[in-house]
């Protein structure tokens, strides 16, 4: 993996600009996360929060290769896809605290956060559920001619779930512009992807429907930027589905429920996966490039801080929903 | 009006559905090609084509998904379930999903979407196949259900129901797609959603029955008249969920007595529903407690003669009645 | 007697159970390695090792579908669902197949199977986590469906439906596994299924509720007592099928007002079914309608406050008993 | 496909006694399904009737290779399999019959036959949902540690369903004693098998799990049981599940309620693959190996008669189920 890290690396060429923009989108939601994590102490929010620290590249990387009035669709992790996908930390961070002015009025929390200002389409908790919604969301696309294209973000643990199977067959079958992205961090909660799958090459299963499969490096925004970009203009242009497995690592427990997220695995293991952080490594990669300098860096940090705590002190200044909300939605 | 049947009028209606709204389609197994497993869908494939009558693989999880997804950006999918027992294969997508995003997402995104096809009670199809599926959707926050009875119903409830938009779980009869009667050809033809109708007049006693039970609490309506006088009333709610609370009172008000007929097995049912419900609203107005009745408390047999025992006879109808009238 | 917690009832009942017989496993998500997802099997892998704590993928519908072909051939399979909301995925097994292989195999092969895990509201999970499942299990002929309250009843009813040849949907609670309470040590003690209790005694109303509900409606129970001396008896069904009849009228019998209090969205549930047997069973000894409280008519919302609102509240326990002896 | 055929018949080799067994068995399915087709015609059989008529060298050439304490399970086409597991066609048309005396007491009819005497384990209506069922049965002889194994039974038509992808998982990755065989009549009711899967190959589909996966002629019963004998002395010997794609064809309509059969395929179509009648090409086969003269045949064909009719008049005379039945049996 190291070495598919360094090769796409080495391949990846950016624009200082365009890496800039990159390493403060992930800095965006490492900050932004880790502030959650902060507020759940706090017990401003409720409920499962599953953090996306570590997996940064992945959501960053993908949606740089997208136009804005593409799709996306994730699962219960999906505080990073909303962000990337150019949702407002203000109205996020209200989801989290289950007030009026959360992106889903603060009705679905942390696994259910929707925009249609932004054409996300959520924040879904059954795993494996959505993928057929966004295979269907291909169908759509198809249906109506459009040059869309749709990125369905799931872990690794969706993987042995039938509905991977019923999607991949049915937009392989019809020729959808879906872009299926596997997140293997390589545990579904507790469970070692090798205790999961009879075959833990997830981009593999792709060839048993003729389809495109590609693994890459998961920690690398630009490999992930590049692979998702094949994908897409393969998407957009012949209407074909890719199956991409982005090789990460959940650095958190699976939720604030598992802070030690050490039975399952060894803290050797987390340390050295750390080493490997998607953040280090590519402004590690800009500042060699001469695109980052120390100056340019406390900027960038200082502008996520300062949008980080707006997110929280406007978060907190929402009201709760009214209780009317309760029942109002149920029926269009 | 033409006198066609009830397959002809969910026909009618898919076809003048699709004609006025480009975003409707089609999709299910066996819906293009093979003419729908009940011929439901006849002919629509050759009038318009396959981007609109998709046949699609044996995955009910997989294309219900499909239809909530292409219903999330703004079509308008029709999914057919070959019979409503292969839904339980997709419960989770209507249940967990196809009824929630409208409310997760906050009012963002509503899924107006049809899911249709066969239920109930048919020919000899044993436990697997003759299930009535409606309770558990009825249970449901978020989901509309639809049991028409009468091909006018057919079409006009489908017709309203592609035109909501909500998930509307229709469930068919394959007993009844062969019935025939007057329908209304104007396109603009609708029966709305959530109104009931007093399909028989009567004083003595209210006999809310729908789809297949329908016709056979008349059979028992018409002898009770001949054979003791008794005059019943014949509610058809036609839409389960949202329920028409006030047709039902009105009609409880008049006779006084009610008989729920169900064909499902009843136990924690939309039978249950209607009974605890009039008897909550309407307990001064009841001079004998709601009676139901319902399927045998088994699932369905294959032989022929235990097979008719299981559904609920005109004759056990016909009992309940009289044993109404007596208290 | 010992004083455990609900969680570690049941986890007694699961060692007990797999200590007595060779043939009883756990197969489920995150049971072995993590010690299951609210640790309800800690320290079962280390004692049985992995041939009977078995660690499975993400397929509800194929290690459910493993219990049930496993109980074919003789073993006794407990399955674990990380939570109920995720049964929506494997209810074709479970309704199509489990609750139907011993009727349509005319008796052949029984299906010794316990289907377990959390249901019900929790603590902010939302809409697809929170879902109040029984009375979709309850509906089906050939399931029997167990919800116990206490840390008593979770050991007594989990190792009777180990014990029994049928398959069991036995349903814990999120909002439960910690409360404590005197539990039996006796490795023989069980608590027959079917049987309901009379967890309070009392003269003026009778209060049908289980799981977290009860607890509710002992303390409204409580308040009405000291604020109006109304005396109420509540009885826990325990089992929701079958259903304790006799239990159940004699309380009504002896009140004549009946209070059923639900989680669930209620719209044809479990008090539904309760509401209406009563009434049509003991009409005439009602002096007021049976009243029904359910959750508010909606998916389950994240925000606090609104969950809060969402399900019945002691309060509004307080109020329907003040009204039902208003009557 | 007919390569393979001739190819599998060089290489099926086989004693005269065991070659007239098979000959006969296949025979005796046939007959009984024809008989069937006639008694539904007469009204004596009621619901859905799926015939065998074109697959026996499929049931027969498989169950051959097993023990008799071996289980099977299989769909709603099953006539077939549960008399080449060694059922009574007694029974079995009295099951047809909805009587007393049929393998299910008449409460399961053509979809649900069972039979606990010799391990036959159904008989299911939902495509793909007895996939999970097989894959236990292999977890309990695995957790007996018995050296036993079962033939899963399966159309194309389940390879889209997800749960074919679980079932295939789960025997995979926990080794499991299961011989999956999907008969591939290249229909799933009216469609075709390239409308259904992105990927036509069944066999194939084994190779995302890393399990042995195998395509025989299933029109000829040697090469059946020669496929099916591999496979299942792998599941007794280790444990391990393998996956074979018997290709053959449905001589019939879907059931009998698809008379024609024509609307989604050609008369010329149905006509060349009668060509490959299993029975036809099986029986030439034993004649020119010397294993099969004419008055052999007749005197086989005779017996296959006087079953059949026996078969019958059993049914007929059987009593319904009483009443009683109705609620009996829902729960043990
Ligand atoms: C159908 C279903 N089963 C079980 C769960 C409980 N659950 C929530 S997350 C999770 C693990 C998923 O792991 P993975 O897909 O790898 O995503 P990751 O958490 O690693 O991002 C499980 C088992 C669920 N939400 N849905
Ligand atoms: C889950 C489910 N969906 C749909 C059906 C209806 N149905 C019955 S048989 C069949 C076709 C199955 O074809 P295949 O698996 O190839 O088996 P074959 O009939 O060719 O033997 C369908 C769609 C069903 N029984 N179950
Ligand atoms: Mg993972
Ligand atoms: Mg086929």
């Amino acid at each position: 993996m190291a070495t598919r890290g360094s090769a796409a690396a080495a391949k990846g060429r950016v624009e200082p600009a365009v890496g800039l923009a990159l390493l403060e989108q992930m800095q965006l939601i490492r900050r932004f996360e880790e502030k959650a994590a902060e507020m759940y102490a706090l017990g401003k929010i409720g409920g499962f929060l599953h953090l996306y620290i570590g997996q940064e590249a992945v959501a960053v990387g993908a949606m740089a290769a997208l136009r804005s009035d593409d799709y996306a669709i994730a699962g219960y992790r999906e505080h990073g896809h909303i962000l990337a996908k150019g949702g407002d930390p203000r109205r996020v961070m209200a989801e989290l605290f289950g007030r009026r002015d959360g992106v889903s009025k603060g009705k679905g929390g942390s696994m259910h956060m929707f925009d249609r200002s932004i054409n996300f389409l959520g924040g879904h908790a059954i795993v494996g559920g959505y993928l057929p919604i966004a295979t269907g969301v291909g169908v759509a696309i198809r249906y109506e001619d459009r040059d869309r294209v749709i990125l369905c973000f799931f872990g690794d643990g969706s993987v042995p779930q039938g509905e991977f199977h019923e999607s991949m067959n049915l937009a392989a079958l019809w020729k959808l512009p879906v872009v299926f992205i596997c997140e293997n961090n390589r545990y579904a909660m507790g469970t070692a992807i090798q205790r999961a799958l009879a075959q833990t090459d997830v981009s593999k299963y792709a060839d048993a429907y003729g389809m495109p499969g590609e693994a890459c490096d998961g920690m690398d925004v630009l490999a992930v930027r590049e692979s998702v970009g094949r994908a897409v203009a393969r998407a957009r242009d012949s209407k074909a589905p890719t199956l991409i497995e982005a090789r990460t690592y959940r650095f958190r427990g699976h939720s604030m429920r598992d802070p030690a997220a050490a039975v399952y695995r060894t803290k050797d293991e987390v340390e050295e996966e750390k080493q490997r952080d998607p953040i280090v490594s590519f402004r590690e990669r800009l500042r060699q490039a001469g695109a980052l300098d120390e100056a340019a860096w406390s900027a960038l940090a200082e502008r996520v801080e300062a949008r980080v705590n707006d997110a929280v002190a406007f978060a907190d200044a929402s009201p709760e929903p009214p209780a009317e909300w309760l029942t109002a939605d149920v029926y269009a | 009006m033409a006198v066609i049947t009830y397959r002809e009028a969910l026909n009618h209606a898919l076809r003048e559905e699709m004609e006025r709204d480009d975003r409707v389609f089609l999709v299910g197994e066996e819906v293009g090609v093979y003419g729908g497993a009940y011929k439901v869908s006849q002919g629509l494939l050759e009038k318009f084509g396959e981007r609109r009558v998709i046949d699609t693989p044996i995955c009910e999880s997989g294309f219900t998904g499909v239809g909530i997804g292409a219903a999330m950006v703004g079509l308008r999918p029709i999914v057919e379930m070959m019979t409503f027992n292969f839904a339980l294969v997709a419960l989770d997508q209507i249940v967990n999903h196809a009824a929630k995003i409208l409310y997760m997402s906050g009012g963002q995104f509503p899924i107006p979407l049809v899911i249709r096809g066969p239920g109930g009670p048919a020919h000899q199809l044993a436990a697997q196949h003759s299930q009535s599926m409606e309770s558990y959707f009825c249970h449901v926050p978020g989901l509309k259900v639809v049991r028409p009875t009468t091909p006018r119903d057919a079409k006009g409830l489908l017709k309203s129901s592609i035109r909501d938009d909500n998930p509307v779980i229709f469930i068919e009869s394959e007993t009844l797609y062969g019935v025939k009667g007057e329908v209304p050809e104007d396109a603009d033809f609708l029966i709305p959603l959530g109104v009931a109708e007093v399909k028989r007049e009567g004083r003595d006693v209210t006999a809310i029955a729908y789809s297949g039970m329908y016709y056979r609490a008349l059979e028992a309506a018409e002898e009770v008249e001949k054979s003791d006088g008794i005059s019943v009333e014949i509610v058809d709610p036609r839409t389960l969920r949202p329920m028409d609370t006030e047709t039902i009172l009105a009609s409880v008000r008049k006779t006084h007595r009610v008989l729920v007929a169900e064909s499902g097995a009843g136990f924690a049912g939309m039978g249950s529903e209607i009974a605890s419900f009039i008897t909550e609203s309407a307990f001064d107005d009841l001079d004998a407690p709601v009676a139901r009745i319902f399927g045998a408390n088994a699932p369905m047999p294959y032989a022929r003669n235990l097979e008719r025992l299981k559904t609920p006879s005109k004759e056990r109808i016909v009992d309940a009645i009289r044993k109404l009238c007596a208290v």
